[in-house]
């Protein structure tokens, strides 16, 4: 087993089960139709509140796929072999996240532009938003991959995943939703996009240790 | 009342040489209809005194409209017939027309935000009929990612038939819904639910673009269904034959 | 008795050309990949049963 | 010949649940044995080898290799050894070829092709994994032994769910491995029929 | 096996697994958390929008806490004894998702009263909520353990789930929150809760009937 | 005595991916008979309990009990057979004791204790199912056999995981069943050791 055969894997396991990029896109979508159902369906509640909704969909909809990211691996032994292997399980992690935020952020990037249009966000914060999206995804998908790894030995992830890790998500949200409405009221947003990069590098830092650490204590 | 053909509508090999029969000068004809009421929408038709020329969308939009329900209310009965009669043709039938009717609410959806751009200074607004379509459409993505998901064939045709037929409930259902929740706050909206008084000249070819795209699905989907037929009774004789000797 | 004077007028469509062809465009698009799905996904079928096909009588 | 001349194992004792396990096992295997550690049910034969690979913290207890005590025992077996326990091990969303070249970046493909011949898992060398029967899935799992170049084999009850002519065939796979000069943990229920081990009771 | 027994077992069990009832609450609260925390947590904003924020949260914590109802009976083969017990699968359905529903019920309409209060709902519309939750919940659940059980057989049935079910929610979430609306405009709203409880009725009916359809041809 | 003199099998025939198997499986087995369905790996063992059941369709074959062929087939076998396959079909969030109750309301909980004594597991009778071993799992899974009085007994690979002592006790149980006249159908790659039984190869 080396790195780049590992790589080689996951990208055509993820391939394979390509319906499941498909799905956890069509979870984005319903996510996002639920709000002017549920709530409000005008205008005037949307506009303001599309990139808070937007957010909310994706930082759900990430949770709910990423849940299921190590299990199978779990239940079949794949993780024990993993840890046995001897290359560094850092990495291997590293590399198995990266493949699933390749796999579902440009997809997402493409579908963006339309639901804004939907709940009625005005155009010039689009770029904002998609900037958001690009910037704080890495961070979502790295902190995600921690809890993942954690629930990955109980029968019932996803509720408990997203306790773990939806407070941890707070900060992107809130930071990403307050940058989108500063451009619409006209206001400065470049240091929020900072901080959400580095809310971003900080869990790329963290991330792969916490989630090999987790694995390691989840394999017995 | 005569229950032959019902019997022989469950047989796939009936079936599938009845299609290759139809299937072919159906699409056709379907194509040629279509052709000439878009033409003749495009071209001929009496410009609009109210919206000018943007009117002519409806030529496709319309029928995509009515035909993304049409498709799914008869998805709908083949899922009952299924779970009733456990008949072999009809999950053959709601696979090979859950793409078709899927597009079709594709198209009924982006003809439609394209036209409401122009006409009503938006591309999209929560609206009842438009929510519906949404809706239908997500229903119709539902089906096709449960059929490519459940790799066992069995299982996949229960579970579409179930979906289906349970959707079958929840279209009016959803209908009176989102009508009752759109009046709520947002009462008449745009007229589209009133019926344009239209001239003849504008509602012909909008009828014969419709019974185009009602031959054409038919012809897609007998087409689709042929090719699923064969891979599901590869086990047979006739398959076999026909498939070595005359290449289908 | 058409509806344009010229082919100016009718690619124009009054003020809204873009958006009407820009429907039409989409709408052939769509139609025409489903058609194109539709013959594949014949092909598709074909080739594997031969393959199976042959596969048997060879074995 | 491989390089590991002797694998010691010293006091063992893991604590499982309520109660502690292995009390104070110990044995030692050389170059070209097999030891064949058998209990019933329960021993904790699997606990054994999961406390060994460091999967389990050891409450005590010493590995050697070679006559020097590892300091990072886990880590150290690592690289010179190969387990295979109740799970396959296998990425289900590939077929069988594609679960080995993960596994064996450096094999060339025809020789996967010939190791499940030796199988007779040929037939099933696209197929997916959620089509194999249970003992077609164990061969799988059991065809990284005639891949892998590592000394130390631990196998966790390897004759799970295989046919009489499948077990002979892995004896046989064993016997190489041993006159090779690797060394053999294995924990059964079944009896090794041809081949000369020691046994440790648990 | 006896229905009685069946009964027991799960209620025992749904007991031993408390944690995972806690867990839906929780995560219930958190999808509520989100939307002030993410889109605006002014009054203006949430005492309109509270009561199909609520719904909202409700139906996304329905379903993700109903997707792992079937599981891990599936995998351990419990399922298959279902089926050879000779007892009728529809009522062993019924029986079980009965279980799941006063389970979370209860504690989801002890939490409503707090989080009305603290979404800013006016305290008129509060009866009207909790008669909305209590009419439509069993919908809900008798429709979600449909999708439960069309997923039983996937590894991650998470998303395909809500894919599938949130469509026929939607009728239950717009007509209950258009009568939390509806009163506070002071209009009637009697005749949407009868609707709301004749789709309740209507699952009742049909609903462990596709469940049990669904479980016979999952268990291979 | 049991109810059931003779259950037969013909002309089975099971579609499974791209395969047929069974080709034709026939066999009859009369009251105090065992029938051993041996093949290898892939045969199609797991295939034909399943098919049996219902929970496969059949391309073709009857199954008929006491000489009349069974017109539903799955639903009047299933009250007087008891199915243990692959699965263990045990409640994970449930304790050993518990399991067993749910599964036979009608006994006393001495039973129950005396069955697990029996099977060496009474100190695990308040363990919950993810503590236990490999073995100790199957072991509650054939304590039905204990407890149950149905006559048809199918058994897939019975003596998986299950150490010596087991192995021994459960063929004297089977011995026991036929000897008050039930019917044992059992798929395995061990020999059957002290009992008498109608060898069927697939
Ligand atoms: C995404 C946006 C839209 C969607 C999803 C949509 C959907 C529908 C549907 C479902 C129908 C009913 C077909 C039937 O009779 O069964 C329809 C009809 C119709 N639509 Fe649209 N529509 C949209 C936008 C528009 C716009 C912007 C206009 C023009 C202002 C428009 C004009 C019409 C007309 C004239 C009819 C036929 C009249 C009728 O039968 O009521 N639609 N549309
Ligand atoms: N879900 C499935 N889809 C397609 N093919 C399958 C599936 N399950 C099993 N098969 C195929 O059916 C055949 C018989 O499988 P079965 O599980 O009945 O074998 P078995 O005799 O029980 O083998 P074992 O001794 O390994 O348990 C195998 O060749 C297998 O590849
Ligand atoms: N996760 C766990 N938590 C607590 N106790 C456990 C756990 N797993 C195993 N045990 C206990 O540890 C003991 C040893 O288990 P182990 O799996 O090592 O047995 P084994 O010798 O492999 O048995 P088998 O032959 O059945 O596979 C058993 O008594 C079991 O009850
Ligand atoms: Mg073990
Ligand atoms: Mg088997």
């Amino acid at each position: 087993m080396t790195y780049l055969s590992y790589f080689k894997a996951e990208c055509l396991a993820l391939f394979r089960t390509k319906q499941r990029v498909v799905n956890a896109l069509l979870f984005f979508v319903m996510v996002v139709v639920l709000f002017p159902l549920g709530i409000d369906p005008s205008a005037d509640f949307l506009s303001p509140a599309a990139g808070g909704i937007i957010w909310c969909a994706v930082a759900l909809s990430v949770i709910v796929s990423l849940e299921s990211m190590f299990k199978e691996n779990y239940v079949d032994g794949v993780l024990t072999q993993l840890i046995l292997s001897g290359l560094s399980l850092p990495w291997l992690m590293l590399i198995k996240v990266g493949v699933y935020w390749g796999a579902m952020v440009l997809p997402l990037l493409i579908l963006t532009p339309i639901f804004s249009e939907m709940l009625f966000l005005p155009s010039d914060s689009l770029w904002v938003l998609i900037s958001t999206l690009l910037l704080g995804s890495p961070g979502l998908f790295l902190i995600g991959s921690i809890g993942a790894a954690l629930t990955v030995s109980l029968k019932q992830g996803a509720m408990l995943m997203v306790l773990l890790i939806l407070p941890f998500y707070f900060p992107i949200i809130i930071f990403s939703s307050a940058a989108i409405k500063a451009v619409q009221l006209g206001m400065p947003y470049g240091g929020l996009l900072a901080l959400i990069a580095a809310i971003s590098l900080l869990a790329l830092v963290v991330s792969p240790v916490m989630t090999s650490l987790c694995i390691k204590a989840s394999v017995r | 009342m005569n229950w032959v053909w019902f019997h022989k509508l469950g047989s796939p090999k009936w079936f599938f040489q009845w299609a290759s029969k139809w299937s072919t000068p159906v699409f056709y004809l379907g194509l040629l209809c279509l052709l000439v009421g878009v033409i003749w929408g495009l071209v001929f038709a009496p410009t609009d005194y109210q919206q000018g020329e943007t009117y002519r969308i409806i030529y496709v939009h319309v029928p995509a409209a009515v035909l993304a329900e049409s498709c799914y209310l008869s998805l709908g009965v083949a899922g009952l017939v299924y779970l009733v009669w456990q008949m072999k043709m009809a999950p053959i039938f709601i696979k090979s027309m859950a793409p078709v009717g899927a597009a079709m609410a594709a198209i009924a959806l982006i003809s439609g935000a394209i036209w409401g751009k122009p006409t009503w200074g938006t591309w999209w607004v929560w609206d009842a009929r438009l929510t519906s379509v949404l809706v239908l459409f997500i229903l119709y993505m539902g089906i096709i990612a449960l059929q490519n998901t459940l790799e066992d064939v069995a299982l996949a045709n229960q579970a579409a038939a179930i979906v289906s037929v349970l959707g079958l409930i929840n279209l009016p259902i959803i209908k009176y819904s989102v009508n009752w929740w759109n009046t709520l706050h947002q009462p008449a909206s745009f007229g589209l639910t009133k019926k344009p008084a239209m001239p003849m000249e504008m509602w012909l070819p909008l009828l014969i673009s419709l019974v185009g795209f009602y031959f054409l699905v038919a012809g897609l989907a007998m087409w689709r269904m042929q090719s699923e037929i064969l891979l599901r009774e590869r086990r047979s004789q006739w398959v076999k034959e026909k498939v070595m000797n005359d290449g289908v | 008795m058409m509806a344009f004077d010229s082919l100016a007028d009718f690619i124009q469509m009054g003020t809204h050309g873009a958006f009407v062809w820009s429907t039409y465009g989409l709408v052939l698009l769509i139609l025409a990949g489903l058609i194109a799905n539709t013959i594949q996904g014949r092909r598709k079928t074909l080739r594997q049963l031969k393959k199976r096909y042959s596969r048997e009588t060879h074995s | 010949m491989y390089s590991v001349a002797s694998l010691t194992i010293s006091d063992f004792l893991v604590e499982r649940g309520e109660s502690d396990l292995l009390n104070g096992l110990s044995f030692s295997a050389r170059s070209g044995e097999i030891v064949h550690i058998s209990g019933a049910n329960g021993a904790g034969k699997s606990t054994f080898f999961k406390a060994l690979l460091g999967l389990l913290p050891l409450l005590n207890g010493t590995i050697s290799l070679n006559g020097e005590v590892l300091v990072r025992p886990a880590q150290s077996l690592l690289s010179k050894s190969l387990y295979i326990g109740h799970g396959v091990g296998l990425n289900a969303a590939l077929t069988v070829m594609e679960n080995l070249s993960w596994y064996f970046p450096e094999c060339h493909i025809s020789r996967f092709q010939l190791v499940l011949k030796e199988l007779s898992m040929s037939a099933f060398a696209e197929a997916q994994l959620q089509q194999l029967s249970a003992g077609q899935l164990r061969r799988v799992a059991l065809a990284r032994l005639w891949l892998s170049d590592k000394p130390i084999w631990l196998l966790d009850e390897p004759f799970t769910a295989l046919d009489q002519t499948l077990i002979s065939q892995l004896e046989a796979k064993m016997a190489d491995h041993i006159s090779a000069g690797g060394i053999i943990i294995l924990a059964s229920h079944l009896p090794l029929k041809s081949l000369p081990f020691q046994r440790v009771e648990l």
